[in-house]
Parts: structure tokens; sequence; C-alpha cells
């Protein structure tokens, strides 16, 4: 077949590009070694236009065992052993077909997690979804969540925890971003690389069909009417097979057996061959031939691109193959030799001994056209940026503004998304789901993870650099809650089409608040995603950088939540409340705007808390502790009222001025200021709790006691919200249930 | 007193079941493999939870065939202990080795959640340490635990005292908000059961009340009356 | 041998609630669909077999269904005769 | 208005992998039944609607499977003509 122009643009290649390649090959290629180069040189794999800035982040610390650039990131945490964590996106499968989408997503990246030599323990799902009232949402919403529990818990991996927001600009591009955290011995973690010549290819797991070919190039294009006929690029995800294969490849490796494994995702055997060979700096041949094929007729392009889920690709030690047919042969599943490692550093690919394709690894997964893309500041951002007496429409009486948050999605309760996940599967779950920050023990150690993912799109798009700060800060800070002292990061950036230069300008800024965040925090990245293109009709969603922080408990019996566990105590609010409804959630729910500042970052300030909060924990000081988010002060304070049984409060707290005609009511209880913590404390430990908090520089007050039946809050002496606990846990526990009640789909 | 998991192809609940009793009870505990035809010398049986293959076609449908099930039918048929967890459960009912059926809930999705349950029968060696009407706080995690058995046969359990757990309110009342998956008759158990006591072992998982299960069966069987 | 393709129904009994056919009606309610009644959800298999001649497809196809497709406690299921497949 | 049963069938559109039909395939095979060469796991309803007459029934019918009982992205599904409830 000649390549005219057509078939490039199917392909998704530009011009130059394709240049590139006639330059890297010497000759033109053929339509196999087009393909592998398509799927290859994709945003999806290779971050063409994303890595030179991500090469700014900081990767480097003390704690880390492997940094990015393999399946996933780990850091030591002491016993022995290492966290192996890494977040995924499966955006755009999962608006298309929500519950396969979703589900495959979850298997993706739990196989990066177990190809490094962990066994997973934990998964965090952080969603994105469009307004519920509107039609098609509820469809996306109760895929999404069925398929992830579909997955998870088949798979036997409890989803411990996560996030859901809800916001006009993902109605057509929801965002499923799902994080996996597994345990390896520190000295056991595996690569995904080939290595001495002669030693054997693997294939392994599920034998191959046309499914999915041209995922990757999908998930790097745009969505309009056309991506409709893409539709069979939809796959069917198959948690029974992943979970053998999870159990034969954490048998196999004990064995010593293998040198290297990868998964085989985006890009299937294309990925697999060349990233392999790449990292080991040599080659591959591999016959097709001998590849498990689950349909009649496969062409090589076909096998090459095919992206048939729960598959990888072992280099085993030439005479210790016995090792990996048996272990998979007691599992029940396909082991084959499909090749062997060559020392030129080409991947070959034969057809009944025929080379059908033949191109250097490194040319498919490193030398990929780098795009150093213009950025252009939206000039549209100053506009939205303002915030003045006139954004803000009418005034509802506070108590009522209350209620209305805690109605909010965002803000409600989610359990109806939890209950449908097994977040207890694997007997680790310290925290369960809604108590607060996910924490799960290390079983064999005194030791506990706190994981928290977290982004906020609306400060995203007010301010890209600022809004990934405190998404920084934020899943940071949460880990702090729990105890937890951070010591890595993961990061999903979801951004719209950087061909434009205004998206391409969101992401530079994005970039570069998260570099500067982690920085401050000494919180290395140890690996991430991006996802581009995140786009309807031309419009892109806010620009919603995801980060998930892992933070290491030292003691897991001090573990604590977020409700008041009793009366009598005293709440103690560190940080400072300013006038900042901004990008807030009141400001959008109330007055119907998306617009103004996002909340100021004090990185110092932020980086002190987090010393802190582990320190009065790990002392056992502290009573329960929980952070203002979205929502602001008020939501803050009903949400720790709401344990199993409720507990009241009393509270008074100093008024802070806003835009003129905003009630200082408003401004003080619902503004978003970063870096505030509510603590509940015993009175015993208060003196000790406010010394400590001087000490690390922090700012405290005690703001109330707890107790009762009733949440009264009041501003400057002036009572403004006097309500029933079980009335507002009852608006906030039953908000998304019943948007959401009727499933869609039987 | 030797406690024996059954691992099926897709059980992703064994280690939970092999930790509670090994290293919560302090008992010895191994694990069989389903293609194993002895259950080598093991005093309990424990088919744990969990999605043996998938759970595709019906939970417990595929994996009742495993050869191990022949030696454990014949080791319960002479009386000894077998506990069958959530999709453990599901298998025993699939073989034919309980009455009934599990189904789909009735609110069609997975419910993963703390429930309560009423102890109905003490004199089971899985209830043996309990008192008749104890409220125990488990755990669920299922989308097919809702129990089915035709009225005689329904008839039959109850009147031979077959139903050991009920769904019930934490003051022990059986009502219709407090069956977790619309079971006939409130059922969470019958000689065998619904709920997951093995994670309900450790007060830092949220309850310790699964514990009782595993101690009415040691008790049991040291004191020889199994 | 030659190759048969039967179909096989496999339907909850009636005295089995059905969750799923009722949520099913529930949401079609929802939609505006009220003139749908009643909706019963099964389960619907394509097998198939090689077997010397129809009878035999359908025998074992019947003894396939029994043991492993339908739990008898709470299914039954019908088969359509055995077509050759070309 | 008379009622109607539709009978309808859905099923995976062939080139989607149906991962319970390899799994019942695989265990039939351990079973001993090795003639069964291949199986493909669907769904099946039965869809009882009033309607005006027979061609009314199966143009809800149709309209219904194409909105809630199939997922148009994977599945495909086929009616039966209806049948009159007695
Ligand atoms: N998509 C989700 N999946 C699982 N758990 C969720 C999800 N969304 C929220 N949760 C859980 O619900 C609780 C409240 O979430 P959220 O409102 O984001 O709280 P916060 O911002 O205070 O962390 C947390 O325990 C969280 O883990
Ligand atoms: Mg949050």
């Amino acid at each position: 077949m000649p390549i005219t122009p057509d078939v490039l643009a199917r392909h998704g290649l530009k011009e130059d590009e394709y240049a590139r390649i006639l330059g890297i090959l010497g000759r033109e290629p053929n339509m196999t070694e087009l393909g592998m180069f398509s799927v290859m040189w994709s945003e999806h794999c290779s971050y063409k236009s994303s890595r030179i800035h991500l090469k700014t982040l900081p990767t480097q610390g003390p704690r880390v065992l492997q940094g990015p650039g393999e399946n996933a990131g780990a850091v030591d945490i002491g016993d022995g052993l290492a966290a192996v964590f890494k977040i995924e996106s499966h955006n755009h499968p999962s608006f298309i077909e929500p519950y396969q989408g979703a589900a495959t997503g979850v298997g993706g990246i739990i196989r990066d997690i177990f190809t490094m030599g962990a066994r997973p323990i934990a998964l965090l799902d952080s969603l994105r979804f469009g307004e519920l009232g509107k039609p098609g949402t509820k469809r996306v919403v109760t895929g999404v969540v069925a398929g992830i529990a579909g997955y998870g818990n088949s798979i036997g991996i409890p989803t411990v925890g996560g996030e859901a927001f809800f916001d006009a600009c993902y109605a057509g591009n929801p965002l499923v971003n799902v994080f996996c955290l597994g345990i390896a011995p520190a000295d056991g973690i595996v690569k995904g690389k080939a290595e001495g010549t002669g030693n054997a290819v693997y294939y392994v797991g599920a034998s191959t069909g046309r499914d999915g070919i041209h995922g990757a190039t999908m998930a790097s294009a745009e969505f309009d009417d056309a991506s409709a006929e893409k539709r069979p690029a939809v796959q069917v995800g198959d948690p029974f097979m992943e979970k053998l294969l999870l159990e034969a490849c954490l048998e196999v490796l004990k064995t010593g057996a293998l040198i290297g494994l990868q998964d085989m995702g985006a890009a299937g055997l294309s990925c697999a061959t060349s990233e392999m060979s790449a990292r080991g700096h040599v080659g591959m041949d591999v016959e097709v031939t001998k590849v498990p094929q689950r349909e009649t007729g496969m062409t090589p392009y076909e096998i090459m691109l095919s992206e048939s889920q729960e598959r990888m690709l072992f280099v085993v030690h030439a005479g210790r193959e016995a090792d990996v047919e048996r272990i998979f042969e007691k599992w029940d599943l396909h082991a084959v030799c499909i090749g062997h490692v060559t020392d030129d550093g080409l991947v070959r690919v034969r057809e009944h001994g025929v080379v059908v394709a033949e191109v250097p690894a490194r040319a498919l997964a490193d030398e990929a056209p780098l795009y150093d893309r213009p950025s252009q500041r939206p000039a549209w951002l100053d506009e939205i940026q303002k915030l003045d007496p006139t954004h803000f429409k009418t005034f509802p009486a506070t108590a009522d503004v209350l209620t209305s948050l805690l109605a909010s999605p965002t803000i409600a309760s989610k359990q109806w998304i939890y209950r449908q996940y097994d977040h207890m599967v694997r007997t680790n779950t310290l925290c369960l789901a809604g108590r607060g920050t996910p924490v799960v023990r290390v079983k064999g150690t005194n030791r506990a993870l706190a994981m928290s993912v977290d982004g906020n799109g609306r400060y995203g798009q007010t301010d890209p650099k600022r809004g990934a700060m405190l998404a920084v800060a934020e899943a940071a800070r949460n880990v702090a809650l729990a105890g937890g002292i951070p010591i890595g990061a993961t990061n999903n950036l979801n951004f719209g089409n950087p061909e434009k230069p205004e998206i391409m300008w969101q992401f530079v800024e994005a970039v570069a608040g998260i570099g500067e965040a982690c920085r401050a925090f000494a919180v290395p990245i140890t690996g991430g995603n991006v996802s581009l293109y995140n786009e309807t009709d031309g419009k892109a969603i806010y620009p919603t950088p995801v980060l998930g922080i892992v933070g290491l408990v030292e003691d897991a019996s001090t573990v604590i939540g977020q409700a008041f566990p009793s009366d009598g105590l005293k709440i103690v609010l560190l940080g400072e409340t300013r006038a900042e409804l901004g990008a807030t959630e009141y400001l959008h729910r109330v007055h119907g705007e998306v617009r103004g500042m996002p909340p100021a970052i004090e990185l110092g300030h932020e980086r002190a808390l987090q010393a802190l909060l582990p320190q009065l924990i790990g002392a056992g000081l502290v009573a329960s502790a929980h952070d203002c988010s979205e929502g602001g002060l008020a939501v803050a304070l009903a949400e720790c009222t709401f344990g199993q049984p409720g507990v009241g409060a009393t509270v008074d707290v100093r008024g802070v001025t806003g835009p003129a005609g905003v009630p200082v009511a408003h401004a003080t209880l619902f503004s978003e200021s970063a870096g505030r913590v509510l603590l509940a404390v015993s009175p015993d430990h208060l003196t000790a709790v406010l010394d400590q908090a001087a000490t690390a520089g922090v700012v405290a007050g005690v703001i109330g006691t707890t107790g009762g039946a009733t949440l009264r809050i009041a501003v400057d002496g002036e009572p403004v919200v006097v309500a029933a606990v079980s009335e507002l846990q009852t608006v906030w526990a039953n908000a998304l249930e019943d948007a959401l009640a009727s499933p869609v789909r039987g | 007193m030797k406690f024996a998991v059954v691992v099926f192809p897709g059980s992703n609940c064994d280690h939970d079941a092999y930790h509670a009793v090994k290293h919560v009870l302090g008992q010895p505990a191994e694990f069989l493999w389903h293609k194993d035809t002895s259950l080598q010398g093991a005093d309990v049986v424990i088919l744990p939870g969990g999605f043996s293959y998938g759970d595709y076609l019906r939970t417990g449908a595929i994996a009742r065939f495993s050869p191990v099930m022949q030696a454990v039918s014949a080791f319960a048929a002479q009386g000894g202990p077998v506990l069958g967890i959530c999709n453990g459960f599901q298998i025993l009912c699939e073989a034919g080795l309980l009455d009934g059926a599990l189904i789909r809930n009735q609110q069609v999705q997975f419910r993963c959640a703390h429930v309560d349950v009423r102890v109905e029968q003490v004199d089971t060696p899985f209830t043996a340490a309990c008192t008749t009407g104890q409220v125990l706080h488990l755990p669920i995690a299922h989308g097919e635990g809702q129990y089915f058995a035709e009225p005689d046969v329904l008839a039959r359990l109850e009147a031979n005292r077959q139903v050991i757990f009920r769904y019930a309110t934490a003051a022990g009342e059986i009502t219709p908000e407090a069956n977790a998956n619309g079971s006939l008759n409130n059922i969470a158990g019958v000689c065998n059961a619904g709920p997951h006591p093995e994670r309900a072992c450790e007060k830092v998982l949220g309850s310790d009340d699964g514990l009782v299960l595993f101690e009415s069966v040691l008790r049991r069987l040291t004191a020889g009356v199994a | 041998m030659p190759l048969f393709t039967v179909r096989v129904f496999v339907t909850l009994k009636p005295s089995v609630f059905d969750p799923q056919g009722r949520t099913i009606v529930e949401s079609l309610h929802s939609l505006g669909y009220a003139g749908v009644a009643h909706v019963r959800q099964g389960k619907y298999f394509e097998v198939q077999v090689e077997a010397a001649d129809a009878s035999a497809a359908e025998a074992l196809v019947r003894d396939v269904s029994g043991t492993l497709l339908a739990n008898p406690v709470i299914e039954s299921f019908r088969l359509e005769s055995p077509a050759p497949v070309a």
C-alpha cells in the first residue's frame, strides 16, 4: 500500500514526522512499520508535547528507589520494603463506553504495579463528571463506578478512597484517573528491561485479538462526530485473567528466572518490544505467528498494534524457561516463547520466518519528535480572574447556603460510590472509606501508608500554576491528616489540545506549579501520566492536574479519622482564614460563577503543617483531624460532626471581610483559604498542641467545643448556623444517592 | 487444630482467611490448591471469599467442579466443619452441599459495608461461642448475596433450625431495612455463612466480632465434639 | 465431525425475583416508556459443538446446560434445535 | 390495550472479546466435554408491553432495546416477533 497523505493522516502522523521516519530508516517504511511508528510516536506513548516540561519536575530524594521512566515509581518505606505507585487515566475510553473504559483503566494501572514486582494492595479513583442534572451524565457516572467496582472487586484489590468532582466542563469529557499502590521488597524492584543476547522473549497472558487497535492514537485526538467510527476500539476487561496473571507473575518473579517484564498496554506488542529493548540497549527478534491469537487471519500489523488487555512480555534468562512455563501452566495461562534478545538494537518482526518489520528500538521508544509547542497566556484570563461585587447575585441565609453546599454533588457524601467498591479486602484498610484519608497498614510491620488524590479544576482554570500548587498541597495535607509524612508523589495531567497555545500555556504553568510545590515540600515526583486532547467539539476541560501523594505513617495504631469522636473536645483551627471566594464551590453554587483568583498558597506554612500534623498525631495528642477544602470552614465543620453517631459542635469564629456587599459570615465560612485544618483535641492535650503549633510557626486557635446534637456556628459572636446534625447529615448523605438512584443500564 | 484454606483460581480473600486463622488466632493454617484431591489432614476447611473463575456465568458455578470439592464433600458428609465465606458460601450452594442459591442483590449493585447480623443458632461448630440473639458487626462485600430457596426448602431450613445468621438492626431486630441484599427471611447464613468474619478479627479494621466464629470451631474441636 | 451451533436460553424460574428485570422496568418508566409492563432478564448462549449429527449435538448441549450453564435451583433452560455451521 | 411478549437477544458484537464465553469453554474442557468448540454468552430478555398491535409492540421493544437493553457500542440485538399474552 503506498503511503499517501491520507494514510499518514489516518495514522495521526504529520508530514514532518514522516520525513523523520524516512531519515531514521533510510527508506520507506512498510505498513507494519508505519503502524508501529504511529502508535509509539502518538502523544499518549511518546509524551512529545509534554516531555521537555516534565523534565523540570523534581524526581530525586533519599527514599526514591525508582523515579519516572519505568512502569511505576518506588520509594523506600523502611523494613526492607518499597511502596510502588502510579496514577493513570482512561478518560477517552470511559466516555465512549463508561463501564469497560473505566474497568480496563483499572486493569492497566494494576499491571503497571505488579510488573514492578509489587503486590498491589490499594486503589484510589479520581473522577470528574459533568453536572448530574444534565442528560448523559448519569450514564457515565453509573457506568464508570460500576466498571471500577467490577474490575477492582473481582481482582481483589480494595478501592480505599478517591474523589469525585462535578462541573459542566467535564460533560463531554469525563476524567477517570486511577491510582494504584503496591508493596515490593526494596531490593526486588523489577524493571521493564531486556538484556543479554539470546535470552528468551515470552508472551504471557490473554490471547491477542483485533481489539483496541489504534487506542493510543485515539487517546491523542480530540473528540468529534467522526470519533464514533473509532468505537470498535473499545476493549472488554477480563479481571479474572488479570488475577491469574498477577499471581503467576509474582510467583515467577520469586524464582529469579526473569530479567525484565512489561505490560502490553497502549501500543501493545510494539511498545513492549521497543521500550524493553531500548532500555537495555539491545534488540528483539520476534515471530508473530507464535503469538496466541483469538481471531483468525490477523496480520502482523494487527498483531503488533493490538491493545488486547491482560497481556505481558517477559525476558527470561536462557535456560530458565521451564520455571516460567511450569508456573504459568499451574495457573492455566499461556506463556509462549515468541523470540529472543539480539544485540543489534533492532525490533525485528517475522511472520513464518520472513522479516516483515525491522526498526531501531530506540527510534520507536526514544526518538519521537519532541515539541516545544508555542504557548500563550489566554486573553480571557484577566477577565475571569476578576471578582468584584457585581458577580455576587443574592445572599441567602448562611444556614441555607450551608445546606445547599452539603447537597452539592462535589461535596455530598460519596457513599453511593464507595459502597460499590470492596474497600476492605486484604484486611489492611485502617480508615474505612468515608471516614477520612485512606490508610492501609503494611502487614508484618508497624507502619501504614496514607494516600490521597486531589485536584480542583476550577482552581486550574482561574490560575493553572496556583491550581497545581494547591493540588500538591491538598494531597500532601491529606496524608498528613492521617499522621503520614509525604514521601512521594505521582501526577496525572489532564488538559486540552496542546496544539493550541493557550492550552499549552496552561500545561506549562501547571507543571511549573507542581515542580515548585514539590520542591518546597521535598516530595519527589516518581512518575505520572499525561492526558491531552481532553476536548469536545473544540472546548477544553479545565486544566486538571491530579496529584497522588503517599504518606508514611510510622505507627499504624495512631491513625485517626476526620469525625469528632466524642463530646467535650476542643476544636482547634490551624491556619488562617482570609476572604478568598474566588473559584470556590460557594461562588459556583450560589452565584453561578467560576472566576476570581483561587486561594493563595503559602508554601512555608503548608510545609510546617505537613510536619506538625504527623508529630501531633503520632504522639496521640489529637482525636480527629479534617481539612477545609471545597465549601470552606462551615462544610468542614459539618463533615466533622457526621460521625457514627454524629457529635455536634459549638463554634465561634472571627469574621473576615470580603468584596463589598458580601456578608461577613459568607466570606468567613465559605472562603476556601488553603492550609487550614480542624483538630479535635482533648482539653488535657490542648496546651501541648497549641505549644507545638506555635513552635512550628503554625497559627492555631481554639474556635469551639464538640458535643450535643446541634451544629452551632457563630461569627464574631453572632449565631449564623444552628442546625440539627442529623438534618444536615441527611441532606449530605442522600444528595448523590437521590441524584443517581435508578440505574440507567441493566 | 489445622485449618485449610482452599485457593480457587480467582479467590481473593484466601490470604485474609489465612491471616485471620494463622496470625490473629495463632492456629496452624495451610492453603489447599483447587486441583488437590486430599485435604491433607485438615480439621477445618475454609472456602474463602472472592471471585472464583471471575464469577463468570454464576458465582461459584465453575469452582464447584474443582477436584478438591470431592474431598470437601466427603469431609462434610462425615461431619467435618466447612466454613464457606461469601464466594465459598456460593460454591457450597452450587455444589448442593447447602440448600438454596445466592442471586443478584436486590439493589443490583455490589455492596461493601459493615452490617449487623443476629446469631440464630449456637449449636453449630461456628457459633458455639456465641449467645443466641447476639448481634455481630461484620462486613459484607458481594454483588450476589441475596439468599433464595423455594418455600418448602425454606420451611424445612427454618424447622430444622439451620438458619444461623440473619441480617438485623444493631439492636437485633429483623427488619426489611436491615436486610442488606433482599435475602429471603433476612438470611445471612445457613449452616455455613455469607458475610466476611475473617475481615472482622481485629479492632483496628473496624470490628473483631468475626473472631468468635473461629474461636467457636476451635473450642468445639478441642472439646472433641466435632 | 461436523460442527453445530445450539442456542441455549436460561431464565430464572418464575418463583425467583429478578432484581435486574425490575430495575430495567423502573428505568424505562422514568425514561417515559410507560407501555413496558414487565421485563425478565435471562442468559443466552451460543454453543458450538462437534458431534456426529444434530441429535448428538443436542444431547451434548442439553447435558452441558444442565450441568453448568443453568443452576436448577433457580433457573430453567431451553434449547433451540442445532443448526449446522456452514 | 393488548399485552405482547417480545423476546430480545443481546450478544456482543463479533469483534468484541467475550471473557465469560472463553472461561466457560475452558471449564467444560476440563470437565471432559471436549466436543464443545466455542461458547459466546449473551443476554436474553422477555419484555411485556402494552401496544395497539403487534407491529407497535415490536417497534416499542426495538426502541427500548436500542436505548437500554443493549449497549450499541459493544453489543447488537435481535428480536423475535411479538406474541400476544393470553
Ligand atoms: N470516587 C471515589 N471513590 C472512592 N471513595 C471516594 C470517592 N470520592 C470520595 N470518596 C471518599 O469519600 C470521602 C470524602 O471525599 P472528599 O469529599 O473528597 O473528602 P476530602 O476532600 O475531605 O478528602 C473520602 O473518604 C474519600 O476517599
Ligand atoms: Mg478532596
